[in-house]
């Protein structure tokens, strides 16, 4: 067990080995990397010092008082959030060793071949097909919603390995290398007009076995792993009163006497109160993580950030009048990573009903509160025979 | 009152969404969005031939002699295909500001050998203050600028309201004359900036019957456009119903989940009673109804509101399609989220309708 | 066929044997039965003359201008509205003749025995067991939601009377007399204060075999006559603007400018819209019925009236202020017929609640709309097993 | 800021739901509701022995030296037992009148030895002008009437509000009181109208602490009440998933219909963030913040509407059982509607934060 002033220590001694100031970016975190303070909490050798996660906020507050660069985790936020974890858990040696240095580092970025155009909600239903060809998988399917698959060194990607099974069991957990044959990415245009996202189409992609994680048919199991550590972002950083797009409205309000009416009025003083009252619940939340009694309150955040983020720049665009028929630009563009609030009234408007649908629809959040949460029964299931044989 | 529709209504609907479902599917709608004609002329003249231009507009002054009724069916079609052509601007909002005048110029309208567009922003709602941001000079030149004016690039004719007040027709292609595009909300009926330096146009109307005119263009616009509101909705709703009934997750149509259903049908309930008030508003512009000012704000009021919720029911319940370019889903939000702010929010048609039927806000003062 | 002319004859020779100015009521309506002037689209020898329905209006009509009694129709309402077509599709001949005339004349009082404790929305799920015993039926259960119960001589009662059989197939229908030993009326109080309904206690009640409606097992098809007739009447009659609650909502704020705030002003007139959408909806689904062309808008015109009734019911309430926390009177009563708005507001809130319960939640409406109109497919069914074996 | 519930706190809680759960079931509020007594003054008896009515006053003035954090936990569990006891207008109301004066009656009412009343409408909201409608002789008898005082037939001592402005402390037997219950909505916590006919009372407080004194007790109380509301929306959430857990219906649990556990997650949802809303007033007003006023008035407007909601939910899902006088679903449906006019309504506390927070209402005039 190494202790906080130990790991001050491995600060130290990293930051006299390398000079922020004159070594090479790349460098820098490879040798971050070397040293265990890419993640304290991952082994040693793979980047940690097995230490206690919570030690990782001291590294990085002394490493960016000295002016250290970072590996810019946004870009590289389904490697760090999803597929590490998962490559932690269920990885062999080699992979491991393989994949997580140039994860961390940024020289390789990855993304996720989960969603299929039949198989958004019903993730468990997909139906990309990988089928044993001596060492190898031939894997061929379509998938979707996938960010970054244009940057992307590597994916992680479920895929059906026997459809014979209930739709939970056939499926195959693999690590897919987006330059090899057969890989296609197309940029998916969203109705904003920029494409934030890709269409990726499989045609018999060979994947070594050596690439798959976990066990032929372990699949979900593995992908369950990858999908909680997704959630555990919800909830997110504390955002003062007025942070996001109600103070936009707010702002706009104080500035325009003349868009003003009573209605208007009553309405966004509305919202605004469901705005400070979702921020005080994030605040709550936090509270209760910090106290090591997480309520189940997380589970609502996304689903009532959505409403309100649809509500706000609905009524926003309405409160703009003439400008409000007017929007910024339809160029498509292909984004590095999404802005809520940084364009217009227009593109706020529209971007917010994605909200809903992305990381699970508000429709899926609130079965889940009904069942997990408050213990409601489960529907009665109609899709537990073969997958071969479900209605789709 | 009349609400329903009459046998010769449901003959005219079949004949345009004939045409419309021949000429202005999706596909074609969505090819032309970034497009820098906004307007499918081609389509527009299958539609001048079908003497959808004229309706509302008597006999004895080029137009079929029939009323606002046979229009409003017209504006559910178009809004049921979102289709890009200048009928609001120029048949609805031109063309009865010209009614109202004593001008001959109707008649080409009516007959569609010339589009119209009135000099007003989008946003202006019946009741407001007549729009003066355009004077002419001594000599009768006209200098100002109009912004955000519906149709204005497929017009040849610009209806200009005029401070004195006065109603001017001029053409597009006088001299002074700039029309601006901005980059609209809605694609597929695009608003532009209209300037005018020193050029010449003739009067049409001044005083109170100039003031009449533009009144009376605004309140038969915000009528209207509730009937394509309902269609807006309509459409939307019928597309998410047969989505729903096709998507299956969960080894099920996703329609057959209690939530959905439920959702669905209060839209399709919501939309009943939207269509109710449409119809009423066309009927009683129709009728020329003393209390027609109240049947438009009520209408705007219901049915505005609805278009918007079903299109974003739409959207949502497409799930991630529904959020993409080549679905057509995002046609209609646009159109709706743009008809909630085009001639009155429904907050100021409330406002206008609390006002008219004697609710007033007149509110004691506090703190 | 009778005509109109013919019609104005039986009229005029019924007023010339029976002068209503000097004839006892119950004589005069007990001869206009006879003349067939009840319901002049019934057989001859029950009440009418096998006339077209419409021409009931023209008798109406004319019995009303020359002073005729008539047989207060809101208080045997169930007996004219769903018994009488009942008895009159499934009914034996010594059935019509029995019981007819006396219940148009409203000499016996009908009430209905259909809903359980255990069988609200789920109707045909009900268990009050019948037993063949002899000539006659057994009976025992409980009944519950009956007005009128108190004052009714009859009864329509469902009962089950083969519970081996999946639910909709073992049960009938049978006449109950109200007077028999075992039935025992308790008044139901609701939330209101008032008991406006009645639980009924069915302890071996012995109904004859003949006073059955309809084959043994074939209830439901019996019940399903009973129950379109039951909703004939939603759409009801023309009301004016500002009819019903609206219209006292809005002449208290006229009236009390001391009530006013912005926020309660934009709530109002939203209402106010609404209401006056909804009266207008009724207005165009009357002009499609006298058209011939019943549209599908009727199925919601019941769900739409009570959550406008609820809303403007608990704003009303709200706009009240001080008067609000007030109620007119708690003391149990047993109204002959339900007045909705004739109380104080928190009266009308409370009873408003019952609006999306009674004749159909707002539950069962939606599924019905969504099913039969919009033809959205139905859940996947549990209940299909035997009745005896379903979960409860 | 402290949004959770601390150790002491869930401790109170438990102290307090077990006496609860042992003397005010639902059946035994149900049995009273019609009585002449409106209170449960047996009940009452236990939980001051409990030591609640002297939580938020100092151990020096004969309290317990908490908090309006505890004090706010309490309400939470009265509200969701819907209990028939004064705790509202004694120990909250006059409690807190009486702690922003120098007097020495706070440790009686601290105690549980006397029982207290304001005298201000129960729809008196924080920032309301100063209730003048009793005034004082020369020689300091009171007259006057105020109207839908909560719990005032309980009290024993009267804190009345007397133009001036001051406050006085007047017995309840003194001459010239007269106490007349009206009828309540909600029957478990009745208001009556009180009346002085030139009754002695003691001067506690005059000019600005008077003013502060009622101002502070207003805010207090609708901060608290909050809390109230929240409480008996979460007894109404866990009484209907407990109901449509239990209730059969086409061979299912209705909670396994999908409409049915959407709209009981968004109801669960709404009272996690009202909940948030709640502890953050009480903590405000215990660390008496700069922005409480701003937390109170943010609480009301979510708790209030929250609690109607949930209240309203469990009336519908829980059927016609839910419509009888006999389960106890109306009670919390009465107690949270009048709540909702307590102390400001929730448009009326929203218009107080949007001037607080600086969104202002100054509408430029139109028509």
């Amino acid at each position: 067990m190494t202790h906080s002033g130990h790991i001050r220590d491995r600060v130290r001694e990293l930051l006299a080995a390398h000079d922020p100031g004159s070594t090479d970016r790349l460098e820098f975190l490879r040798a971050r990397f070397d040293a265990g303070l890419a993640w304290v909490h991952y082994p040693v050798g793979l980047g940690g010092l097995a230490a206690p996660r919570e030690l990782q906020q001291v590294v990085d507050a002394e490493l960016d008082e000295a002016g250290a660069p970072d590996n810019d985790p946004l870009r590289i936020g389904i490697g760090l959030g999803m597929a590490a974890p998962t490559i932690l858990t269920y990885g062999t040696e080699e992979q491991k060793s393989r994949f997580l240095r140039p994860l961390w580092t940024g020289e390789e970025v990855w993304c996720q071949l989960f969603s299929e155009p039949g198989a958004g909600s019903d993730l468990a239903a997909l139906g990309t097909r990988a089928v044993r060809d001596g060492d190898d998988w031939v894997v061929t399917g379509q998938k979707v919603w996938t960010s970054s698959a244009h940057t992307a060194r590597w994916a992680i990607l479920l895929a059906r390995t026997d459809p014979d099974l209930p739709k939970h069991q056939g499926i195959t957990y693999f690590v897919c290398d987006m330059t090899a044959p057969g890989v296609e990415v197309r940029p998916l245009r969203q109705i904003t007009g920029e494409a934030e996202f890709n269409e990726v189409f499989l045609t018999d992609v060979r994947i070594p076995d050596a690439h798959r994680l976990g066990a032929v048919g372990e699949g979900w199991k593995v992908a369950r792993t990858t999908l909680m550590n997704e959630r555990v972002a919800i909830g997110g950083a504390a955002i003062p009163r007025e942070g996001g797009m109600i103070g936009i409205v707010a702002d706009t309000w104080r500035q325009h006497p003349e868009l003003r009416t009573p209605e208007l009025h009553a309405r966004l003083v509305k919202l605004w109160a469901r705005a400070e009252a979702l921020r005080l619940t994030g605040v709550r939340l936090r509270q209760q993580l910090a106290a090591g009694a997480p309520g189940p309150e997380g589970s609502g955040m996304k689903l009532a950030f959505a409403r309100l983020a649809q509500d706000i720049s609905g009524f926003e665009v309405e409160l703009m009048g003439e400008a409000g028929l007017r929007y910024d630009d339809w160029t498509l563009c292909r984004p590095d990573q999404v802005d809520f609030t940084g364009r217009g009234p227009g593109y706020r408007y529209l971007r917010a009903k994605g909200n809903s649908i992305e990381g699970g629809t508000s429709e899926i959040l609130r079965n889940i509160i009904a069942e997990r949460v408050l213990g409601l029964p489960s529907e009665p299931r109609s899709d537990t025979g073969p997958w071969k044989d479900l209605p789709r | 009152m009349n609400l329903l529709y009459s046998e010769i209504e449901e003959d005219l609907r079949a004949s345009v969404r004939a045409v419309l479902t021949d000429h202005c599917p999706p596909s074609a709608v969505l090819a032309r969005l970034e497009s820098d004609s906004p307007c499918d002329m081609d389509l527009w003249r299958i539609l001048v031939e079908l003497g959808v231009t004229g309706l509302h507009v008597p006999e004895d002054r080029g137009g079929q002699g029939a009323s606002l009724r046979e229009t409003a069916v017209v504006m559910e079609e178009l809004g049921r295909f979102v289709a890009p052509v200048p009928f609001l601007g120029s048949t609805v909002l031109a063309t009865t500001a010209l009614l109202a005048c004593d001008s001959d110029l109707v008649g080409s309208l009516a007959s569609g050998t010339t589009t119209g567009a009135l000099a007003v922003p989008l946003t202006a709602a019946p009741g407001s203050p007549f729009p003066a941001t355009v004077s002419a000079s001594a000599d009768g030149l006209l200098t100002g600028r109009v912004t955000s004016v519906v149709d204005a690039r497929a017009a040849s004719l610009l209806v200009v309201p005029v401070a004195g007040p006065a109603l001017y027709a001029v053409r597009a292609d006088a001299p002074g004359v700039t029309v601006t595009e901005v980059v609209s909300l809605d694609m597929t009926r695009r608003i532009a900036d209209v300037s005018l330096a020193s050029t010449p146009g003739v009067v049409i109307a001044s005083g109170d019957q100039a003031t009449a005119a533009v009144e009376a263009a605004l309140r038969a616009g915000a009528g209207l456009l509730a009937s394509e509101q309902v269609g807006i909705a309509e459409t939307c709703l019928e597309q998410t119903v047969r989505h729903v009934k096709d998507r299956h997750q969960f080894g099920r149509a996703i329609g057959s989940f209690q939530a959905i259903k439920h959702r669905l049908a209060d839209l399709w309930l919501e939309l009943v009673c939207a269509r109710a008030t449409a119809r009423h508003a066309a009927d009683a512009l129709t009728r020329q109804a003393d209390d027609a000012d109240v049947a438009v704000a009520l209408a705007q009021s219901e049915c505005a509101d609805l278009a918007v919720h079903a299109a974003e029911e739409a959207v949502q319940l497409h799930g991630g399609i529904g959020m993409t370019w080549e679905h057509p889903a995002h046609l209609s939000l646009k159109r709706a989220k743009v008809n909630q702010l085009a001639l009155g929010t429904p907050g100021e048609h409330r406002m206008t309708l609390g006002h008219m039927v004697h609710l007033l806000m007149d509110i004691p003062s506090r703190r």
